[in-house]
């Protein structure tokens, strides 16, 4: 690294810095997911009419998309105990599986929403809608920066470099594969 | 206090006062008192030759006393001035006494329209006379408002009454106001709804019993 | 701006580093967040001078601007309240004194992400440019109010600046992604990067403070931004998330835009606070009164901020049964605040007491920042609230706070940390006249506008002579008075910018410890080269407040000296 | 973390299992639940298991149990921000009248919405708003069972 303060290899709460700044990152993720979540359930209990429209999401694309990111997630820790046992080449094969059931996920939702669009269900058609839109988009925008973060890291842990970054882009993939586990059931299975 | 500057026409103008009254009077003293003793200090404690300045941790007992006891009075004067304010705030806004008579006030980009019950006093009956701009109201007799908005946030507000209650789209929201002073007076827009905000004033007449029967006449078809 | 040339640093910073923000030194990238602020603090003032004239003389040809037309004069009032709050108040007091002090008083020598520190400043450059673009494309800027209440802020039909209330809403978004970035930043130096032997209540209170600070940001700034994206899609999708028609509401964007509001008021506050503590107790030579206590009204403080949002919106639509448990958790958050100012002035007990110019700065925010603190009370109470709501005695409380917030505390840091920021010393006299300069008009200004919302006028009310009983000749006299007074104040600070200007190339070279200050950033040279403490970086071996320890010759202690 | 490398893999692989298994429950539940009409069983299937299913992965795969204790605190406060938020906001969004106001935008789209679906609703086709208007022309194909409005 260019240039690489002493700041950065400080560890007074007893874990790198780097480590710490990944979790305040989680923390600013969650309120923000946090925020759409809430909101969304407010108006799913206020808005008993939004079940007629939750039908026509398609519960199996959903569902095979959460077995995809969990898929994904265990690449990403398995690639995680890879890099702690110092084998780069290992870590990056597995971090490029992670990538694999990622561009595997989007495939996955721009063919469910292009269905969905298909038939009417656009972003102004309705109030759940709307939010089914903006929450998964929002989560898939996620996974795109995610994805390409984690194409870089995976690139310099081929040639052995930086391999504490696998572990930190691993728990912000978890988190991302967290997200999911919750939006999944309240977009998809709250009939 | 705030009479000084703004008539009280309304009958729980009173209490709104008098609660903005004890709240000047609480925070006046401890503003005056703390400000006192920050400037005594200033001068006490000023920078002179030869005398340095005490190492004070600040776990001294004796000083930590002189910052506990206001602190708890503190906690003690705000307890009164809450208790006071959710009372007003009760007798203001969540409680409905039993109503006279009843009008629809409606917001719209840049000017209040109003529905006045007519002669029957029956509001939604035909004879309800719509005015914009005016609302005629007779004093001592409890109204009931229905307060909406047709597109975007306005605030229906009337110094006089000390009455303000924002008129949000797409709901009705109701209070009330019993007038004790007959006059003409202003409405504004407390609310930010765009380029005409400013210009968005009404006029609101109390009259008395009689005057409001010949405008009744006059006004009704 | 070319700081002297750093020793070790082979030059110094390129024409790259300062002005195309390529520096990744902590110095440097506040430097940056202070100059872009304090530009944008210049928009800011532009914008109260041109709708202040308006006020006082209706229909006048305001001199710089012209006539203020209705739209013109909605868009002046909110970037006025956006850019003072969100390109003035956090830029230079958290960014700037944050990213310049943090690394120099925990004893390090950079942020722990500098290239990380860089991204945020350039993305915080970004959000100005966006914002003033906004002005100028069609029907100018954004004039729904800092507040951005829909349906006015999301149907171009209504606010008649579709593509202003855009780009308005863009720049928002990316300051915050600035904030957020540095504020993961500022908190993980803090955290993680101390000096061996600097305890957690060894850390000076500013550092605590703008740590607290980005931490609220932090964690309340969240649902609004993804108030923000449903926001953007109303305007532009056209999807209903705050159109009553389509079953939305626009008391959900009032929840998460005061849910981050009120936090936000303390994100501002207390990096002035820390900035007073740190400079009354150096020029008092006195040890902070219960440090401990302090930093649990400040932990009490930004906990409680989560609590009390609803009492922005006590009439605006609320239940009316959830507007008395606001009103309990309001005036509850101002026992902490106000412990803090006990403490603060009970610091000043025993001292010796010394009047220069960053005191004077420290003292009347004290001062003024009671007044503000006081006539809160009115307003977190909900029956007084019923009829000062969108009063100009909001206006005058919140710039009694925000004022000595944004200004005070950046002069009294300005005035403060010159010597080490510049490397030279600022002209006292000068100094001094800024001060009563500042200080007097600006009593001029809010004093009579407090007046004259209790007479009942209302905010963002272009022209007065709509109403009768607020066109009268002593209430208008009122406006004039505060108009005059603001030009008093504004034509003073022409002597500040020509003392900062002067002194940073002219001024008295300024020694590593001017003030005989205990904190580190004063133990190494000024200003301080690349790395700050040279070869090895210092230890901590005590608190940062003791002065006048008895048994000592000198009345100072600085944290770094073993014995 | 844990003995040596090789049972690290198999551990995780093991998580992994669980939670598919956990999935496939969370999927098979709801759709018994609907079929039934339990709608209890689909509440714990599909919600309690995705608590069940995040516990897994912040413990084995993110490592939380073993972090700093002000992590824990940190995420919580999180949580625990947003559990406020609800509470505090849900009164004026999620209901639609309350002391002296009525939401009625809302009550009008929530009536249209509900007769809309059962006007085209009846066994088998469902109607449904597509484009927002009065005009709803329903052209839905895909037969669904009928949604038990919750």
């Amino acid at each position: 690294m260019a240039f690489q303060p002493i700041a950065t290899t400080r560890t007074v709460m007893g874990m790198p810095t780097a480590r710490l700044a990944i979790w305040w990152l989680v923390v600013s993720e969650i309120v923000i997911f946090g925020g759409i979540l809430a909101t969304y359930l407010m108006h799913r209990l206020g808005h008993p009419e939004w079940a007629n429209y939750a039908v026509h999401t398609n519960v199996y694309a959903g569902g095979f998309n959460t077995f995809v990111l969990l898929t994904s997630s265990v690449f990403a820790v398995l690639a995680h105990d890879a890099a702690s046992q110092g084998d780069g080449k290992k870590a990056a094969k597995l971090l490029s599986g992670t990538l694999v059931c990622a561009v595997m996920f989007l495939c996955i939702k721009g063919y469910e929403w292009s269905v969905e669009i298909s038939h009417g269900y656009t972003i102004t058609a309705n109030g759940f809608w709307s939010f089914y839109y903006t929450a998964a988009g929002v989560h898939g925008l996620h996974v795109i920066i995610g994805g390409i973060i984690m194409a870089w890291i995976a690139k310099d842990a081929y040639q052995n470099k930086y391999l504490h970054r696998v572990e930190l882009v691993g728990i912000y993939w978890h988190f991302v594969d967290l997200v999911w586990i919750f939006l999944f059931p309240l977009l998809y299975i709250a009939k | 206090m705030i009479d000084l500057l703004v008539q009280r026409a309304s009958t729980y103008a009173a209490d709104i006062d008098n609660l903005i009254l004890l709240i000047t009077v609480i925070t006046g003293v401890w503003f005056f008192l703390t400000e006192f003793v920050f400037f005594g200090l200033l001068w006490k404690f000023r920078y002179q030759e030869g005398k340095p300045a005490q190492y004070v941790t600040g776990k001294e007992k004796h000083l930590k006393k002189w910052i506990n006891w206001p602190h708890f009075l503190v906690i003690c004067c705000d307890l009164i001035i809450v208790v006071a304010a959710v009372q007003v705030w009760y007798n203001v806004k969540q409680d409905m006494p039993e109503v006279e008579k009843e009008i629809r006030v409606v917001g719209q980009r840049w000017a209040w329209s109003f529905v006045h019950p007519g002669a029957d006093a029956e509001l939604g009956t035909d004879d309800d006379i719509k005015t914009v701009g005016e609302l005629h109201i007779v004093s001592n007799e409890v109204y009931k408002f229905n307060l909406e908005s047709r597109d975007v946030m306005h605030s229906f507000s009337v110094p006089v009454f000390r009455l303000k209650q924002d008129a949000i789209p797409g709901r009705v929201i109701q209070g009330w106001f019993e007038a004790n002073a007959i006059g003409q007076f202003d409405i504004q827009c407390a609310e930010m709804c765009g380029i005409g905000h400013g210009i968005m004033g009404a006029q609101l007449f109390v009259d008395t019993p009689e005057e409001h029967a010949a405008w009744i006449a006059a006004n009704s078809n | 701006m070319s700081a002297t040339a750093h020793d070790d640093h082979h030059h110094g910073p390129t024409f790259a580093e300062i002005w195309l923000l390529q520096s990744t030194d902590h110095k440097m990238i506040g430097k940056q967040y202070m100059f872009i602020g304090m530009f944008m603090g210049l928009i800011g003032a532009y914008f109260a001078y041109a709708f202040r004239m308006q006020l006082a003389f209706p229909g006048v040809n305001v001199p710089g601007f012209g006539t203020v037309s209705p739209l013109e004069y909605n868009a002046l009032v909110t970037n006025h309240g956006t850019i003072m709050i969100f390109w003035v108040a956090m830029p230079v007091l958290i960014a700037a004194f944050g990213n310049f002090l943090i690394p120099l008083m925990i004893g390090c020598d950079d942020m722990v992400f500098p290239r990380l520190n860089r991204l945020s400043v350039q993305i915080f450059l970004a959000s100005a440019i966006v914002l003033i673009a906004s002005f100028f494309v069609h029907n100018g800027g954004f004039g729904g109010a800092w507040t951005a209440y829909p349906p006015l802020s999301a149907k171009a039909e209504y606010n008649l600046t579709p593509l202003g209330s855009t780009l308005w809403l863009l720049a928002v978004v990316l300051e915050f992604a600035a904030f957020l970035i540095g504020g993961i930043n500022f908190i993980t130096t803090a955290m993680n990067a101390r000096a061996p032997g600097m305890k957690a209540l060894d850390v000076p209170m500013v550092v605590w403070m703008i740590c607290i600070a980005s931490l609220l940001f932090m964690a309340s700034v969240g649902p609004l931004v993804a108030g923000a994206v449903m926001l953007l899609f109303d305007q532009v999708l056209g999807t209903g998330f705050f159109d009553p028609d389509k079953g939305g509401g626009p008391v959900l964007w009032q929840h998460l835009f005061w849910f981050f509001g009120h936090p936000e008021v303390y994100v501002v506050l207390l990096p002035a606070c820390g900035i007073t503590a740190e400079i009354i107790t150096v020029f008092s030579r006195k040890k902070l009164f219960a440090y401990k206590t302090i930093l649990y009204t400040v932990i009490g403080t930004g906990v409680l901020s989560f609590f009390v949002w609803a009492h922005h919106q006590f009439i605006s639509g609320i239940d009316p049964r959830m507007a008395n448990v606001f009103t309990i958790t309001t005036v509850l958050i101002s026992i902490p605040i106000a412990e803090m100012m006990f403490l603060f002035i009970a610091t000043l007990y025993g001292g010796s007491i010394r009047f220069t110019t960053p005191m004077l700065w420290a003292l009347s925010f004290i001062a003024e920042f009671l007044i503000g603190g006081v006539t809160g009370i009115f307003l977190g109470s909900s029956g007084a609230d019923i009829y000062f709501h969108d009063t100009y005695f909001v206006l005058a409380h919140f710039h009694y706070t925000f004022f000595p917030i944004a200004i005070i505390g950046t002069f009294a840091a300005l005035t403060f940390w010159f010597p080490k920021m510049f490397g030279r010393m600022m002209n006292d006299t000068l100094g001094k006249i800024h001060f009563w300069g500042t200080i007097i008009p600006f009593n001029f200004i809010f004093i009579p506008l407090f007046y004259l919302g209790a007479a009942g006028q209302h905010r963002r009310i272009y022209n007065f002579n709509h109403y009768p009983q607020l066109a009268t000749p002593d209430l208008q006299a009122l406006r004039v008075l505060a108009t005059v007074s603001l030009l008093v104040m504004l034509s003073f600070q022409a002597v500040f910018i020509y003392n900062m200007l002067y002194s940073m190339f002219r001024g008295k070279k300024a020694p590593n410890n001017p003030w005989n200050a205990n904190t580190l950033e004063w133990s190494c040279p000024s200003p301080p080269p690349h790395g700050n403490f040279g070869d090895e970086l210092p230890n901590c071996y005590r608190g940062p407040y003791e002065y006048s320890v008895p048994g000592r010759d000198e009345d100072f202690w600085p944290q770094n000296l073993p014995n | 973390m844990g003995s040596d490398g090789e049972s690290h893999a198999a551990h995780y692989k093991k998580i992994y299992v669980i939670l598919l298994g956990l999935l496939a429950v969370s999927l098979i539940g709801p759709y018994f639940g609907e079929k039934f009409d339990m709608m209890w069983l689909t509440l714990i299937t599909a919600f309690g298991i995705a608590f069940v299913k995040a516990w897994l992965v912040l413990k084995h795969f993110m490592h939380v149990d073993v972090e700093r204790p002000f992590i824990h605190y940190a995420l919580i406060t999180g949580v625990g921000f947003m559990v406020l938020f609800f509470a505090g906001v849900s009164p004026d969004v999620m209901k639609h009248e309350g002391t002296n106001w009525e939401n009625v935008g809302a009550k009008a789209e929530i009536a249209r919405a509900l007769a809309e679906a059962e006007a085209g609703g009846g066994h088998g086709a469902h109607g449904e708003a597509a484009a927002h208007g009065d005009d709803a022309d329903a052209h839905d194909d895909a037969a669904e069972h009928k949604a038990p409005a919750h």
